[in-house]
């Protein structure tokens, strides 16, 4: 079993599913020849043809919206948008189309569509290249929003994602892409969209994060343990719609809860979870909700970008403050 | 200055204002009688249609509508030129085509009357509903087409949209890519001089929207829209050509909007009844019904008779749409996902719960 | 002094500030001889002329973007989208310029622009036209997010996002239009936007909303004070940024939070209020944080419009759970 | 079928790639030696400092940099014929025009090495900041043009974008907004052939960008973008045009970039070295300097020394930027809002404090 990248994982698990079903096609801005500027569809052109991975025109409205067009009639896109930044143009063909044909046309149709996209800051990009905006797509009805952590998860989830018979939007961790290597099986078995992972077990304080501050958490839940406390760990993974289940049971054992996100704070999805938690869990609640997140800020040209991320310094900030009370 | 590349822009027509062929020689479908008749009737159904859909709005038993009145040879033109293989990706007002495609009258009235049972409607599966979101419907049509050729399927896909329509970006970015990937695909711009309350020469400079064809790289033609003759040759040709590998079309519409833009509007607010009234002059019954008559192929009788007809017709279909009642409350969850999330579950629950309270 | 509705309070505060100043233009489609399809613009271009009040070609990306390329060249542009559900292609220049210029720059350059449309359900509207989304705007750093409930704080709030020299989405709450009269001086005089409105003072519970659902929310305080429970009324008003403050102090007070408000209940803007409650003063809850809202669907067509959107029944449950515990 | 409209695109051009005229009489600009010793001595700063530029980032001194290679005949031509009350609408390489307009080279590189204060650069303070989302300069032109006229002043704006951005809606919708009213401002499209691995036969069936203003109802020429005489010409006559009230102009100008898309694209994945060489014969310091050299006003010395005093020059500003240092962490939050909300307020305070402890 190879050991790859969590973007070496979502190559894969586009080949293989390109390979297994021939409604698979791939298309967006330099996906073609080039791979993709990150190189998410490396080789893919080589493999499957010009047919059915297609460089398009520069227009993310387009890039959408004939996504949806290709999606009602049989075929199974996955859209590339080259930086999350630059999907704004395609946002009126999410919420207005994508998350509504089905309903729309009370099942008449519908639209088996993958929209994916690098996001998240820490890379040292240009402007726009480091946005995190899930909170967006979590407040708009009728898709799945997804961010991976690790390149199993990526892989598993994203066949997951290409097999929904509903919109996704993929939310790639840029910072993550090359970060670390896991053995993931090509074995074209997916994950379940619709439960949140525990990828570290604990009593004494919940954190919550997805995307590429599961790193951040996971080093600060280490550091903590040195302390003697122990931290539960959650990735979202699937942030919309969520597992509350998983989150309640998990704050319902600690009494405390920490969320962890590099979005803005207002209006943040660290706002959805805790709001769900002060409304379902409010007398488990031992501690206040912290939530650890990006500033009400555009994220910084690089010179500041590491002082507006979340820091493991500020996920213990927040840990040892619902410790406090 | 050298000259490095040169356009022009052709227009179409058939049958003058008056009735009369301005042309030698007919398309063959139009050298019919019959189906001329059967022409007529089918734009004087939608008329019929329209009309009461109007006075249901106006008497409380219909949501906001927007009218067709005018529109009827392109419509109908568009509907007869198609075949169920195609896709249809509407704007809101293209009834007449639709009807031709298997849509309901009442399905039409659903939608209007604040349904989505509405889109769940007859004819193809693969049609797209309504599209409220301006020139969105041009993305779907280039998705669609892609698609149909990806398949190996002799199909076009087919979309509609207004003169108001064309100032938005979604259209021009089809454009373009359509006729990057010369896809088979034909662009209809219903041009009826007003989008709501913008006159055409607020919306753009050009002289012609059939010109906006040359930023994609291929044939936009201008066609008399009032005149089905016209209209449905023309579609007939590019749907032809599109089929046929021979890539995108755009076909400029012209017409007239002769109602106002939907029941919610008052035209008299912004534009001159006497140009309402020009307009009249030019409209797509009126002319075709001339030249039949000239043919002997129709009168004041056959009118009636047929007017009777769609009366009853619209009739049963009023039935119907009323017979439907308001759908059920969980309709508004149950087709959110085909693997409904367990928050959403409990939403649904809670729905229903307050439905029987206040019901 | 004259009694108006709230559109006609709108109309005021735009022909006021446009006499006072020269500046300001207003934008749109159909916003001239129409006066607009709510006619919120009836009478500004015969009173101002063509050159001021302009009817835009119908491309929204393209109102706002001009308003932008206006806004840093001296001018004080009010944009009119027809219906917030059309705002979408928008968003674009909204989040990746209107927020940003001014940071971006240093402030060298800055946006004085209003973005108006009209918002919200219940006024059996076909679809799309009937859409919540202040969420959308409250994450997007950099914009302030306004919703008036009334004709007087539709007037001065209108002056003061007009004057404001940062770009405004200001939020009209359709059903409310023309639902009530309300005396209006015409004197030119703002209203805060850094503040929320307490509508109603009381001891028990604090409800929280804004735009069209403060009707709602008053009707069930008035239904509450018959059983012997008295509501504080808070009216968001500024929906973004928050005025955290007037809602904590509450909150301190009473003990117990309802917030309403008629944009799907994931992410919404809710979430956000509850959460920095569940932090900030978490020890003065006595009961759990309760939402009121849309549900996680698309505004519905009208025959289940009602059903969709909170009624004074459901937030006099929401009242009800957070007195049980 | 009549025709009822007809275009035609020319294309200008006054020096071929070998410096040869190409035309009887040159604009009055370029019959004066000086000035194109000094057209030729800008376009040969800006290709050493892109040079710098890319050197830095190679060495870990600068973030991502979009070179500028090949296009300088382009942005030096821009800026020449520019005066500081128009406005200019950049998108991301303009580096050429902008060191016209005043901006300090070490202003653009603070911009690529991760730090605002590059945007608030010198020059006209009401020139827009580079535009990473591709298209949206457009509209900020044509509103900023939109404000020059109702302001009263003989002013225009100019934005630029790519080839590839010519598939962006919002291109077209300015288009189309600034011919319908006829506003001053001009479209420059860099047509360079590649949108980062894309060729243009990918982005558009299009024979000529230039008659992308057709969809907008108004001129569109193409020109020599290798050729700084056509391009200051073209310019200059569209701007006149604009600042008298003629409408917008479209200029296609045609080039070739020599570079990698930026330094984080390595375009040997996807294109041939034989059309870059092949570009090399065509790029624009060449040809005039051939032309210069002819008429006896350039040779190898002076060539030698200027290259010197570029280099001199560039080094100073690399000073600068790297003297700048890092920012102080609040300015993430100084410029959000003029009136700051006490929530961010605290967030400031929060950050600061966090900086002193990871500083
Ligand atoms: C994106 C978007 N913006 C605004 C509207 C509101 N609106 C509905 S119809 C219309 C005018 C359309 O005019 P046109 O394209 O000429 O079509 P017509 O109604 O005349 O057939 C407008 C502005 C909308 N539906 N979608
Ligand atoms: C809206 C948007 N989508 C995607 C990108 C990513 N991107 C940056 S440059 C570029 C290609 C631009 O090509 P072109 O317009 O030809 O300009 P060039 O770089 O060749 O000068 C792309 C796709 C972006 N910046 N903005
Ligand atoms: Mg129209
Ligand atoms: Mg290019």
């Amino acid at each position: 079993m190879a050991k790859v990248t969590l973007i070496e994982a979502l190559t894969m698990a586009m080949a293989w599913e390109m390979k297994h079903d021939n409604s698979v096609v791939v298309l967006g801005e330099d996906v073609g020849v080039n791979g993709g500027v990150f190189r998410a569809t490396a080789g893919l052109q080589e493999q499957f043809g010009k047919d059915r991975v297609i460089d398009t025109p520069l227009a993310e409205a387009l890039i959408v919206g004939i996504s949806i067009g290709m999606a009602t009639q049989g075929l199974k896109p996955i859209a590339e948008i080259q930086f999350s930044g630059f999907i704004y143009p395609a946002f009126d063909q999410i919420t207005n189309h994508a998350g509504r044909i089905r309903t729309r046309t009370r099942g008449r149709m519908h639209v088996p569509m993958v929209v994916r996209a690098p996001s998240g800051g820490g890379i040292h990009a240009p402007e726009h290249h480091s946005e995190s905006n899930e909170a967006l797509f979590a407040h708009t009805p009728g898709v799945r929003v997804v961010m991976p952590s690790s390149p199993k998860r990526a892989y598993g989830l994203l066949l997951a994602s290409i097999r929904d018979p509903d919109p996704v939007i993929f939310l790639e961790p840029t910072r993550l892409y090359r970060m670390n290597k896991q053995e993931v099986e090509d074995n074209g078995e997916a994950l379940p969209l619709d439960t949140c992972f525990v990828l570290r077990e604990g009593t004494d304080v919940t954190l919550v994060s997805w995307g590429a501050m599961i790193h951040e958490t996971l080093l600060a839940a280490q550091e903590m343990e040195k302390e003697g406390v122990s931290c539960e760990v959650i990735d979202l993974a699937t942030v919309s719609p969520i597992d509350y289940e998983t989150i309640l049971d998990s704050v319902e054992k600690t009494g405390r809860l920490v969320i962890i996100h590099e979005a803005p704070k207002t209006a943040g999805l660290g706002a959805e979870i805790a709001a769900e938690v002060a409304d379902q869990a409010l007398f488990s609640l031992e501690a206040p909700i912290v939530r650890v997140t990006g500033y009400d800020t555009p994220m910084p040209l690089f010179k500041l970008e590491h002082d507006y991320m979340p820091s493991v310094a500020r996920v213990l900030k927040g840990i040892r403050r619902v410790l406090e009370d | 200055m050298k000259t490095v590349a040169k356009f022009e822009i052709k227009y179409l027509q058939y049958l003058d204002p008056d009735g009369k062929p301005v042309q030698k020689t007919l398309p063959k479908f139009a050298q019919d009688v019959n189906e001329l008749v059967e022409m007529y009737k089918k734009m004087s159904f939608v008329r019929v249609f329209d009309a009461k859909a109007i006075a249901l709005q106006r008497t409380g038993q219909l949501g906001t509508y927007a009218s067709c009145l005018g529109h009827e040879a392109i419509h109908v033109g568009i509907g007869l030129a198609m075949i169920p293989e195609d896709v249809f990706c509407p704007m809101y007002r293209e009834y007449g085509a639709q009807f031709e495609r298997g849509v309901q009258p009442h399905e039409v009235l659903l939608f209007w009357g604040g349904d989505e049972r509405g889109n769940n409607f007859s004819g193809p599966k693969h049609d797209f509903p309504w599209a409220v979101p301006i020139a969105t419907q041009n993305h779907h049509a280039t998705g669609a087409a892609f698609a149909l050729k990806y398949q190996g399927k002799k199909a076009a896909s087919v979309s509609v949209i207004g003169d108001g329509g064309t100032s938005q970006g979604d259209f021009y970015e089809s454009l373009n890519c359509a006729g990057a990937w010369k896809l088979p695909t034909v662009f209809v711009i219903a041009n009826n001089k007003w989008a709501i309350s913008v006159p055409l020469e607020i919306q753009t400079a050009c002289e012609t929207l059939a010109q906006k064809a040359i930023a994609g790289g291929f044939e936009g033609i201008q066609v008399d829209g009032n005149d089905i003759i016209a209209m449905r040759d023309a579609m007939e040709k590019a749907l032809d050509k599109a089929r046929n590998g021979g890539g995108p079309t755009l076909i400029e519409a012209l017409t007239y909007r002769l109602s106002d833009h939907t029941t919610a509007d008052d035209a008299r607010r912004y534009r001159k009844e006497e140009e309402v009234q020009e307009n009249w002059a030019k409209e797509p019954l009126i002319r075709l019904r001339k030249y039949l008559e000239s043919l002997g192929a129709w009168d004041d009788a056959k009118e009636e008779a047929w007017k009777a007809e769609c009366a009853a017709r619209v009739d049963e279909e009023v039935q119907k749409y009323k017979a439907a009642g308001k759908p059920p409350v969980e309709s508004m969850f149950d087709h959110m996902f085909a693997n409904m999330p367990e928050d959403l579950l409990k939403q649904r629950e809670q729905a229903i719960e307050e439905a029987k309270h206040h019901g």
